[in-house]
């Protein structure tokens, strides 16, 4: 019981804090990548310091819901994660937060804020059904749902699930919000719909998607470790490598429209999903 | 000036703006001058090959000038600019700002002129061709 | 289907400037696009009134501070045909070289935001990281970055030593050797190429009659460039226009970057046959008449119009922006785009509203 | 002590919104040259988020005409405080060149109270930073300020 | 447990008859209050009393099969008689046909049946408490609808009676259904449901009205059909048309597949399965509350519980296997199709089949895990989503529009009604809610299926998108001050909160209604798959937190409401963001011309990718060749 209660704790003061972090470095390599210096390591955190700090503006109340329950869905995920829970579980709760954000971009009557709703709705009609059958493929590799046995394995599941960590990587990037995915919203704001669904998030409530945006990383990055459980030092080069790759697609990449990214995700995803599903029911 | 002017009237202002187009002249824009308190001077200046065309028309402050847009649709934005700095109305307008391309909804003279600066309603208009 | 109805600009993140555009769509696909002006007019056409023909230099370099030394080049040769006056050979070389130079640093800076267009924020960053060597150029010829100032009436104001021509040599060749690195992005990257590829169309037909200029009208395969009336140095120049004939986003793109190589061979050009000579003619008398004046600037060819009375003050100033021969053009290649294009496409005629409202 | 902390955090993320006030473009791409590789001012944090719901500082070039005077106060008005101003360039501050021009209102502080004037035809990037960076020690007297 | 039998089966048909005859509005909805209530009543008590099975004495030598028999006659009669009234073909010949056959099974073939006429186990009584419950709860509903509907409609007399004795009689006739093991009483109420349906979705009267009610009718009797052919076949093989007889015998010993497929095919055009899903769609037409009660919370699911009483038999043959593939492609197409339509009421009908489509995967799953996840998609099913139907009946009334579009900002019109209609959709998407444990169950169940996993792999996230988008669209609104619910009459928010509320109660308990249901008395005679324990649901290779992430949820959604509540005070309100030409009026800004604009932002609905005109065509095609498939694999 203490060994959980330590384990939350854990999970609800790191997740978040590794995902500033790995957000910061993110920021410093891009800058690296574009020739520029980049701001320091703890930006994230300054920036969301002073989100908190800033007047409450507010575009409708329910923003606020939708903008605490968000937070609240990204940790339990992280919690459960660190908890080795059933990982398609987490998967469901991981959707809870991004479906009440969507809620709360919504809320606001700007078409800005609303046509990145609906972008956001379509780049999960894409990673949904993808992220589900990675974990239908750990649980094919392991037996078992709960993450509890992939670190139970005796050899990393990478070898195993080579295409769904693929799958996953394109998750990753259309959920980090990468170009060439960056439909709904991006970091920088050069992009027809000025904020997307987080144009009228504001001071204190845009901080808190950003946390818990920070948890949807560590959660993600979380997940793609497990592909490589059996050793600590494998698992962070694993995670390290995947997300340089992932710095280094979007600062490659134009964004598409969510024609192309349907039609990419869907097709790249599934056909490799496919492969290797069969793959391991074949064995 | 370089190319060719030619002096025209309202009433053959657009028979020769279209006679242009057929032969091949590209619209580029029109120039306003006032000249004085009664008379405004409208070129309408059109290009081939580098080779300019100018058509020169005189017009009464209180006139009604007909739109070229229909042949030229380039033309409309140039005269909703006319029609908000110099105060003089075009119409048959493909697309037509109403004095409120540039101006804000108040304001009621014609920022441009020297002469005579307060908007008056149109009293006259040209024969139909 | 579904309406919806947004408020593109003024103030918005891809827009540099503000222009606003009401877009009607039914579902991501613009049905409407109804644009509103008058964010940036200031009414400069009517400052001849208070400023005298010299002054107005200042002021027509203000009408855009991206194309700057080209208005004022091309009010001066106006006012320098109106009053007859023979500028000598080494102005007018060092007219080409200073304009080439702003070309490139124009497009450069085009080529940037049409990267940011479709969110290739590294591509963006790249651009006008070369682009800062054309400033850099700039202000150590001429004294500042942008609006360069160099223009009088009869001439030039500065000149260019033997060093400086060399230092301008040597730094365009880094310039063109790091274009050369960006090229196959730019122009060859799948991404970008989805991205712009077959997007605004306009065929050269509909492009000739819109009126339009520039590289949106070079790009739909109609060779038309103000250079070719030999103003400046030109005759002494070799010069052929660039032409594309797909007449999209991605023909746009190509033609102003293959424009920036074009311009490092014209400013070479000039380098190698610069006079020695005059930079400038003392001017006397006041211009009186009418004229017409064409330059092509990087948006395309500007018209002036000058009618003068004889006295200090000129009577009217008309300019005609490549902007404003353009505009049309957007209006007919946006409906039909999805709104993720709607910046491509924008972005795609270089719009420089300063420019168009004046 | 949060006090503190806050104060810190806002002088090291000052989030941008630069508008374009009827500016000639000189000052423009001033602004979004401190952006790039050779200026960078992301070294201080600042981003450009282009959405007044998210910003700090609101940079304005070029002067205040009829037209935009009412879109500047909106924007103004959507930033949630503290927020600073920094009025750019010649026009921006006084109407420079053009305030005589029949459209022209003036400067920036005709509609909006402005922090930091940023001088300059157009101000260069170095100056446009350091503007920014004396925008960010209004912060410290405006920490009590603004938000309830 | 007679007594209870008997109230639960008889009292709505004398109830009906006192409806139909009564002309006051008053005493009509004492009748209608006294019954429910006596409904729900007996449906509780009858909890204690599951499992039993028994015979009622024979009157006057009738036993209940002989007491049916007349009855089933008379009403396929009926269907026969509007069948010619209407002039469709359709109907006439099914109908005809099975009225041979029925004379055919019941004057030739069978002998005195020796079966016991009711039986209830686990699986009825969850029918049962719907149907009485939910059903009830309905009807109730329907006195402040119906009135406000009549008004609307301007009609000359009341068809009130009519409506409520129809009503009635159809939760007799569901109760009926539930409970009964011989299976030609199970026809003879299978066939009163369609009738019923018919009848209700008829009840307008209007064109549109009888075309669909005629497009049912006529579907649904070739559902008749397939049942009477099936039945004919299982007596000849097995000698026996009791249901608990058909189940006991051993896979193998002379049980036919042939008819197990035919009763299937009778499931799946009960539970409007693509490609017999129209008559679903078209039935949206009828008044609110019998969408809510015939088309989503307990007709539909008749052809579930069919199939899974029938699921033991099947385990593990090539039927089972395609039952699993078609029901996870019908989820996905119906969710496809929802995602294409802005009618709120269709979406809700799509929405139907998508979820009954899941349930029937999981049923041809047939794993314990599966089981468990259809009948708890089932029960929670049943009830939200008479819950949305519900909400939007109400909302329909208040804006005379069902669309989505129009529901845009709703939350300042109607607050508390669309606030529970985006609970309901909370409660059709999320964690821990109900719904989603049953899903989550499923998928866990298909996920060792490649054919089953993929299909619903992606219909639950096109689930998620268009009720995300509906729940938004509901909330898209600007800042509305005060919370101050709409008046409505009480019968109306009664239900609504208590519909809601009982999800939600029933969601926080779902760990013990599973081991009520699973360990107390096997449900089928499986296994229970999920041991308890700590309020969490386990299994061998998976874990749902249900009580501790309930607990949770509920703090994080105190903490949100207290998120609110500090918005609405300490914050400064602006306008949406609209480039800076917003106006102060929340959505209009200054456009061209200067006029004013009102910005709007219509829904995705991907008309091109889920429209329903081309997708329906191949939906069907693909559905028709799994259904052949289904019947012909079994030949």
């Amino acid at each position: 019981m203490i060994r959980h209660g330590i384990l939350i704790a854990a999970a609800l003061i790191f997740g978040p804090l590794v995902g500033g972090l790995i957000s910061g470095m993110d920021r410093i390599l891009t800058a690296r990548v574009q020739s520029r210096i980049g701001p320091p390591l703890l930006q994230p955190f300054y920036d969301v310091i002073k989100l908190l700090g800033k007047e409450k503006v507010v575009v409708n109340v329910w923003q606020a819901f939708c903008a605490n329950a968000y937070l609240t869905a990204a940790s339990i995920a992280v919690v459960l994660l660190c908890l080795r829970s059933d990982l398609l579980l987490i998967l469901f709760i991981q959707a809870v937060g991004s479906v009440f954000l969507v809620v709360g971009a919504f809320s606001s009557t700007s078409p800005y804020s609303q046509i990145g709703a609906h972008r956001e709705l379509l780049q999960m009609l894409c990673y949904e059904p993808l992220l589900i059958l990675v974990a239908v493929g750990v649980y094919l590799q392991t037996g078992s749902f709960r993450i509890a046995a992939v670190h139970a394995l005796h050899q990393p599941m990478l070898l195993k699930l080579p295409f769904l960590f693929l799958v996953l990587g394109l998750v990753l990037t259309i959920k980090l919000r990468k170009s060439p995915f960056d439909l709904s919203t991006s970091h920088h704001a050069h992009q027809e719909l000025v904020k997307g669904l987080l144009t009228d998030y504001s001071g204190p409530l845009l901080a808190l998607t950003e946390i818990a945006h920070w948890c949807d990383t560590a959660l993600l990055l979380g997940f793609c470790s497990l592909f490589w459980a059996t050793n600590p030092i494998g698992a962070l080069l694993l995670v390290a490598v995947t997300y340089l790759m992932e710095i280094w697609i979007d600062n490659v990449c134009a964004r598409m429209n969510w024609r192309w990214m349907l039609g990419y995700g869907w097709g790249m995803g599934m056909a490799l999903s496919l492969v290797n599903l069969v793959w391991l029911y074949a064995r | 000036m370089q190319g060719e002017i030619m002096d025209i009237g309202l009433d053959n202002l657009l028979g020769e703006t279209a006679r242009i187009k057929v032969e091949g002249y590209r619209f580029v824009t029109i120039s306003c001058v006032e000249i004085n308190e009664i008379r405004m001077e409208l070129l309408y200046h059109f290009d081939r090959n580098f080779q300019l065309k100018h058509l020169r028309l005189s017009i009464s402050r209180d006139c009604r000038a007909p739109s070229i847009s229909p042949v030229y649709f380039a033309a409309f934005l140039v005269e909703n600019e006319i029609q908000d700095l110099f105060g003089i109305r075009f119409h048959g307008l493909t697309v037509d700002y109403d004095r409120t391309l540039y101006l804000e909804k108040d304001v009621k003279t014609a920022p441009f002129c020297k002469f005579a600066v307060v908007e008056k309603s149109p009293v006259c208009e040209e024969k139909t061709p | 289907m579904t309406r919806t109805i947004i408020p593109f600009g003024p103030q918005h993140p891809v827009l540099p400037e503000p222009i606003h555009l009401m877009l009607t769509l039914d579902d991501e696909v613009i049905t409407e696009a109804v644009p509103a002006f008058g964010f940036v007019h200031r009414g400069l056409e009517k400052l001849v009134e208070i400023r005298d023909f010299h002054q107005m230099i200042y002021v027509v370099e203000r009408i855009c501070g991206i194309c700057s030394m080209l208005h004022a080049m091309c009010y001066c040769q106006g006012i320098e045909e109106m009053m007859g006056i023979e500028t000598p050979p080494r102005a007018r070389f060092l007219r080409v070289i200073w304009s080439e130079l702003h070309r490139m640093h124009s497009h450069l800076l085009w080529l940037g935001l049409f990267a940011d267009s479709f969110g290739f924020e590294s591509l963006f960053m790249q651009f006008w990281k070369i682009r800062e060597k054309i400033l850099d150029i700039d202000e150590a010829t001429t004294g500042n970055r942008i609006i360069v100032s160099v223009n009088v009436i009869g001439g030039v104001r500065k000149d260019l030593t033997l060093e400086q021509t060399r230092g301008i040599l040597s730094e365009l060749k880094s310039v063109e050797t790091e274009l050369k690195r960006l090229e196959t992005t730019i122009l060859n990257d799948y991404t970008v190429q989805n991205r712009t590829v077959g997007k605004g169309v306009l065929t050269a037909k509909q492009a000739y009659e819109l009126g339009l200029v520039g590289p949106t009208l070079r790009a739909s395969g109609v060779m038309q460039d103000a250079r070719m009336l030999k103003y400046a140095a030109f005759d002494d120049i070799a010069f052929t226009p660039v032409v594309e004939t797909d007449g999209d986003c991605y023909a746009r793109c190509k033609v102003r970057f293959r424009e920036v190589f074009q311009s490092i061979d014209l400013i070479r050009q000039a380098i190698g046959k610069l006079p020695n000579g005059e930079i400038a003619v003392k001017v006397k008398g006041r211009p009186d008449g009418e004229v017409t004046s064409r330059v092509e600037q990087p948006r395309g060819e500007v018209f002036y119009y000058i009618r003068a009375n004889g006295t200090k003050h000129l009577e009217r100033l008309r300019v005609r922006t490549p902007t404003f021969a353009n505009v049309p053009a957007l209006l007919t290649m946006l409906p039909g785009a999805g709104l993720s294009d709607v910046p491509v496409i924008v972005l795609s005629i270089d719009p420089c509203i300063s420019c168009t409202e004046r | 002590m949060f006090e503190k902390i806050l104060t810190r955090a806002r002088m090291r993320s000052p989030w941008m919104l630069h508008f374009d006030c009827g500016s000639c473009n000189g000052c423009d791409i001033e602004v979004l040259a401190c952006l790039t590789p050779v200026y960078d001012v992301e070294r201080f944090g600042v981003v450009n988020t282009g959405n007044p719901m998210h910003a700090d500082i609101l940079l304005v070039t070029g002067t205040v005409n009829h037209r935009n005077r009412n879109v500047l106060r909106n924007l103004y008005d959507q930033m949630p405080g503290p927020k600073v101003v920094v009025a750019i360039g010649a026009c921006g501050l006084t109407g420079g060149i053009f305030r005589q021009a029949w459209n022209v209102v003036g400067g920036v502080d005709r509609v909006i109270p402005v922090d930091v004037y940023v001088p300059g035809c157009p101000a260069k990037p170095e100056a446009i930073i350091d503007g920014v960076v004396m925008g960010l020690e209004k912060f410290m007297e405006k920490q009590h300020v603004d938000i309830s | 447990m007679h007594p209870l039998t008997f109230i639960l089966i008889l009292l709505p048909f004398v109830a009906a008859a006192c409806c139909f005859w009564t002309v006051s509005e008053r005493l009509r909805s004492y009748i209608v209050l006294t019954t429910g209530g006596t409904l729900m009543a007996s449906a509780l008590l009858l909890t204690f009393r599951a499992p039993f099975a028994f015979s009622p004495e024979p009157v006057w030598g009738l036993d209940v099969h002989d007491a049916v028999k007349i009855p089933d006659f008379l009403l396929t009669a009926l269907i026969l008689y509007y069948g010619f009234r209407r002039r469709s073909f359709a109907v006439i010949v099914p109908t005809a046909v099975q009225i041979v056959l029925m004379l055919w099974f019941e004057g030739f073939m069978i002998e005195a049946p020796s079966v016991q006429a009711f039986y209830c186990d686990n699986l009825s009584l969850i029918m049962v408490l719907i149907i009485s419950i939910v059903g009830s709860l309905i009807c109730f509903q329907a006195f402040a609808y119906m009135k406000i509907h009549e008004t609307h409609r301007h009609l000359p007399e009341s068809r009130q009676p009519r409506f409520f004795g129809v009503m009635m009689f159809f939760l007799g006739a569901m109760n009926g259904l539930v409970l009964s093991n011989d299976m030609s009483v199970i026809h003879f109420f299978f066939e009163a449901t369609t009738l019923c349906s018919f009848l209700l979705i008829g009840h307008d009267g209007d064109e549109t009205a009888v075309r669909n009610s005629v497009r049912a009718l006529w579907m649904n009797s070739l559902g008749g059909l397939a049942f009477t052919v099936a039945m004919m076949i299982i007596y000849r093989n097995l000698g026996t048309i009791g249901l608990q007889q058909i189940l006991r015998t051993s896979p193998g010993a002379g049980l036919s597949f042939l008819a197990m497929a035919l009763l299937c095919l009778a499931a799946f055009v009960k539970s409007a399965q693509f490609p017999m899903q129209s008559w679903l769609t078209g039935a949206m037409v009828a008044p609110t509350p019998v969408s809510a009660l015939l088309h989503s919370s307990t007709m539909v699911k008749v052809g579930v519980y069919l199939a899974l009483r029938l699921a033991p038999v099947m385990h593990g043959s090539f039927l089972s296997h395609c039952i699993a593939i078609y029901g996870a492609f019908s989820f996905l197409a119906g969710a496809g199709l929802a995602v294409g339509q802005s009618n709120g009421k269709k979406v809700l009908a799509y929405s139907t089949i998508s979820n009954l489509g899941l349930i029937f995967a999981c049923i041809g799953i047939d794993t314990p895990e599966s089981i468990t996840a259809a009948v708890l998609l089932l029960l929670f099913h049943a009830v939200v989503k008479a819950l949305l139907f519900l909400c939007v009946g109400t909302i329909e009334q208040h804006i005379d529009s069902r669309d989505i579009e129009d529901m845009r900002g709703l939350y300042a019109k109607m607050p508390l009604t669309a606030l529970i209609a985006v609970m309901g959709v909370v409660m059709m998407i999320m964690p821990p809610f109900g719904l989603l444990l049953g899903k989550w169950m499923a998928m866990e169940a298909a996920s060792a299926n490649i054919f089953v996993i993929f299909p619903t792999a992606v219909g639950s996230a096109l689930t998620a998108m268009y009720w995300a988008r509906w729940a938004g669209t509901l909330m898209s609104d600007p800042f509305a001050g005060k919370f101050k619910p709409e008046s409505q009459p009480p019968m109306t928010w009664g239900v609504l909160v208590s519909l809601c509320a009982g999800a939600g109660l029933l969601s926080v308990l779902s760990p013990w209604v599973y081991a009520k249901l699973f360990t107390t008395s096997m449900i089928l005679h499986y296994t229970p798959p999920y041991v308890l324990h700590d309020g969490m649901l386990e299994n061998a290779w998976g874990v749902f937190a249900v009580l501790p992430l309930c607990a949770v949820a509920v703090l994080g959604f105190l903490q949100s409401i207290g998120a609110v509540l500090w918005a609405a005070t300490g914050a400064r309100v602006v306008t949406p963001y609209l480039s800076g030409i917003q106006t102060e009026e929340p959505r209009v800004f200054t456009g061209p011309m200067n006029r004013r604009v009102q910005a709007q932002a219509g829904n995705y609905y991907l008309s091109n990718l889920f429209g329903e005109r081309t997708l329906t065509v191949w939906i069907n095609l693909a559905a028709g060749v799994l259904l052949i498939l289904i019947v012909g694999g079994t030949l």
